[in-house]
């Protein structure tokens, strides 16, 4: 396990575990909420965007 | 019903107009004419108590509005210069919310009324997606929900299409005569038969009141 | 001032030809970022050796210094996209300075929060008032008052011109607050608080350090293009190429 | 009542259709509270001298700076008019939008307020009394706001007004506000404090819809 003995050496972090585990859990929760954002905005417009093409397809033919 | 006993308003030290005396009954039709700038707004917002620029009384059912204010509000419906909508909002919200302050936007749904007003399918649109032509729709959606006994409607066919224009005129004439009151001002002149229209001219009214101004206004009608 | 630019700056300036352009760069830098990222922490985390002084709690390094850096290259990004559509009235600039502002604030509060809890072990409080810090503190505000003004105005090309002058305000003074709080700092800080200048890292140490450095700028470039196109479609759906689009799409 | 539950949904609605303007009060907090480590000192001690002090002022000016544009945008597109020609009671609406101004600004400085209370070095123990006097105090703040606000909705450059016209009836508040915090890192009992801080809040709650009422009325209708 790399510079760990084992797992739970590797999860205790040598003491420092709730420091490392709380940055990279944030980082991780960041990440995260950046990609959700892309996917919010992007099914957003398309939903907007296609009941409006689809008001417009009506008004032209009424 | 209405009454207005001689009722002046003045603004910045300008008298718009002076001793207005008229009264209005189930089934009448006013309009106000008057070219921009002679109180023909400033006469309407006294009458729904929104102006405090004037002196002269104001009843309703025969007693002064002050003491009516409940039940005369209850009864009124004023459509304004501005839309009074609320652009973050959609347009079934906005309506939603005016049904909250008015119990008496009832008389049909929120889509039927859009719907009436041509904005079928918007109903869900923020109304910052909409144009001001549209805004303005969603506002007077209103007038099909309404069973307000009184309209008061400020210039409501302005950036209104032909078609916009016959419809609400047609809806107007419906109200008055199912027993209903309309004052409104608008530019627009109603393809209608002489009798069933009263109108006021503000400018004819200053005109008196400048050139003689101890006569007392008189109630023109047609 | 009309300065002769390679034939691709100028192609850049048509929407429909970045979105299709970016649409195509995406995947790439979207797998080179998973890729990076993924070895970067795994390395940094389980092979590299800890620090003689903090212990393991160094290991906070490799998302912390990717972040700080990326915070301030990407104000630049924003300030160089700001004059390019000032200067040559690029739509397309002034949205990619737009959509890279949230991805700037969200790595300085990552870069925040992670110094933040790096000093917790060493300097025993959950925050200190140490320069670097509150530098990046105060790079936060200025993101976020980009970002108000971005969304303060309902017309969109306002916005954009009123933002990126205040962008280049902000980047002309971010040197400037740096040396002041550095001087602030110096002026406050007792000898024994300074940490000592630690001796050159390892390569062991580096590498991964430099592998999450640039996995998180291919990230940065795939949350940037993917907003990027977004926002482009919002501004084009009146015009013919979006609609195209959006009829052949389930 | 149901009026007051639908005023305060649509004023969320509001609130949260344009997120921004939630975050700028927050920042603006931890902006302010950023300024005094650079200003005075960063060390811990004397930071944790003033902290209840500074965190107090600077929850009450982004309370302050955010009351604006409380009745800014209704009074602009007509909304507000509306709501006063309706014969809804405008005490109940001016409660409902301070309670929805209260829940997006006040409650949330008060929530992120530990975070500051750390970058200032305040003991721990005085965590609850620097989160329970901020969430009892901040309504009576966005109250007495709320009609500074309601009285210069119709000035053009009200926004400066508003602060001259309420910050000294926010001392109180302050005083009792900070005091809290202060007994509450010394570890004094501080329900005396919580008390006449509830006290004020109940007598300004009571009180303040119907000044608030009056002065919309009274901008409406000058």
């Amino acid at each position: 396990m790399g510079y760990f003995a084992n797992f739970s050496d590797f999860i205790n972090m040598g003491g420092h575990a709730l420091y490392v585990w709380l940055s990279y859990g944030i980082t991780l929760v960041i990440f995260g909420y950046n990609l959700l954002a892309i996917w919010l905005k992007k099914r957003a417009f398309f939903t907007f965007a296609k009941r409006q093409l689809k008001r417009e397809q009506r008004n032209y033919d009424a | 019903m209405l009454t207005v006993t001689n009722l002046t308003s003045e603004r910045d030290d300008r008298i718009l107009f002076a001793n207005l005396n008229f009264s209005l009954h189930a089934g009448d039709l006013l309009q106000i004419e008057g070219q921009n700038g002679s109180g023909k707004t400033t006469l309407l917002r006294i009458l729904c108590g929104l102006s405090s620029h004037f002196s002269g009384k104001i009843y309703w059912q025969n007693q002064d509005v002050s003491q009516q204010l409940p039940n005369f509000l209850q009864a009124l419906l004023y459509v304004g210069h501005h839309a009074g909508i609320k652009a973050a909002l959609t347009a079934e919200e906005n309506l939603r919310w005016m049904q909250r302050l008015h119990p008496l936007l009832n008389r049909c749904t929120i889509t039927e009324a859009l719907n009436q007003v041509g904005l079928y399918g918007y109903e869900d649109v923020p109304c910052y997606a909409l144009s001001a032509g549209q805004q303005r729709r969603v506002s007077l959606a209103r007038l099909y929900l309404s069973s307000h006994p009184l309209w008061i409607l400020d210039e409501p066919f302005t950036a209104i299409d032909k078609k916009g224009v016959l419809e609400k005129e047609a809806l107007i004439v419906k109200h008055v005569q199912q027993g209903g009151m309309c004052i409104l001002t608008t530019h627009h002149d109603f393809d209608l038969p002489k009798q069933t229209i009263r109108r006021i001219n503000l400018d004819q009214l200053a005109h008196t009141i400048t050139s003689v101004d101890t006569t007392p206004s008189y109630l023109v009608s047609v | 001032m009309n300065i002769k630019m390679p034939k691709w700056f100028y192609q850049l300036a048509s929407p429909k030809w970045s979105y299709d352009i970016m649409g195509m760069l995406m995947p790439w830098f979207g797998l080179a970022a998973l890729l990076l990222l993924v070895t970067g922490i795994v390395w940094g985390l389980m092979f590299a050796p800890p620090d003689y002084q903090q212990g393991n709690s160094y290991r906070i390094i490799y998302i912390h210094v990717p972040s700080a850096i990326l915070a301030q290259s990407c104000f630049m990004l924003m300030a160089v996209a700001g004059i390019i559509g000032m200067v040559w009235k690029m739509k397309v600039a002034h949205i990619v300075a737009k959509s890279a502002a949230p991805i700037g604030a969200s790595m300085t509060i990552i870069a925040l929060s992670t110094g933040a809890i790096w000093g917790k072990p060493t300097w025993g409080a959950w925050w200190v008032w140490d320069a670097r810090l509150t530098s990046m503190l105060i790079l936060l505000f200025l993101y976020l008052g980009i970002i108000a003004l971005y969304s303060a105005f309902s017309n969109k090309a306002s916005g954009d011109q009123a933002a990126s002058i205040l962008t280049l305000v902000g980047v002309v003074n971010i040197p400037i607050i740096k040396y002041s709080v550095e001087w602030w700092n110096t002026l406050h800080q007792p000898a024994s608080f300074t940490l000592t200048k630690k001796p050159a890292m390892p390569p062991e140490m580096w590498v991964p350090l430099l592998i999450m450095v640039l996995g998180y700028y291919c990230f940065f470039a795939y949350v940037l293009m993917a907003r990027t196109r977004i926002e482009l479609l919002e501004r084009e759906h009146k015009s013919g190429w979006v609609t195209a689009l959006l009829t052949d799409t389930p | 009542m149901n009026f007051l539950n639908a005023a305060i949904k649509r004023e969320l609605l509001l609130a949260l259709r344009n997120r921004s303007e939630i975050i700028n009060p927050l920042a603006f907090f931890l902006l302010v509270i950023t300024l005094f480590p650079l200003a005075v000192s960063p060390e811990a001690k004397v930071l944790a001298n003033i902290a209840p002090g500074i965190i107090w002022v600077a929850a009450l000016l982004a309370t302050l700076l955010s009351m604006d544009s409380l009745f800014k945008n209704d009074y602009d597109d007509g909304s507000l008019e509306q709501i006063v020609v309706s014969p809804q009671s405008l005490a109940l609406l001016a409660l409902g939008k301070v309670i929805s101004h209260w829940l997006s600004t006040g409650f949330l400085l008060a929530l992120l307020s530990p975070v500051l209370a750390v970058m200032l070095f305040l003991p721990s123990e005085a965590m609850p009394a620097l989160v329970g006097s901020l969430l009892i105090g901040t309504p009576t703040l966005s109250l007495i706001g709320a009609i500074g606000a309601a009285l210069t909705v119709g000035l053009r450059k009200g926004g400066v007004l508003i602060s001259l016209l309420v910050l000294p009836l926010y001392i109180p508040v302050l005083i009792f506000g900070a005091a809290t915090v202060q007994a509450g890192a010394l570890n004094l009992p501080i329900s005396g404090h919580l008390a006449l801080l509830g006290a004020m809040m109940v007598f300004t709650l009571l009180l303040a819809p119907f000044a608030i009422a009056a002065a919309l009325k009274l901008s409406i209708r000058n």
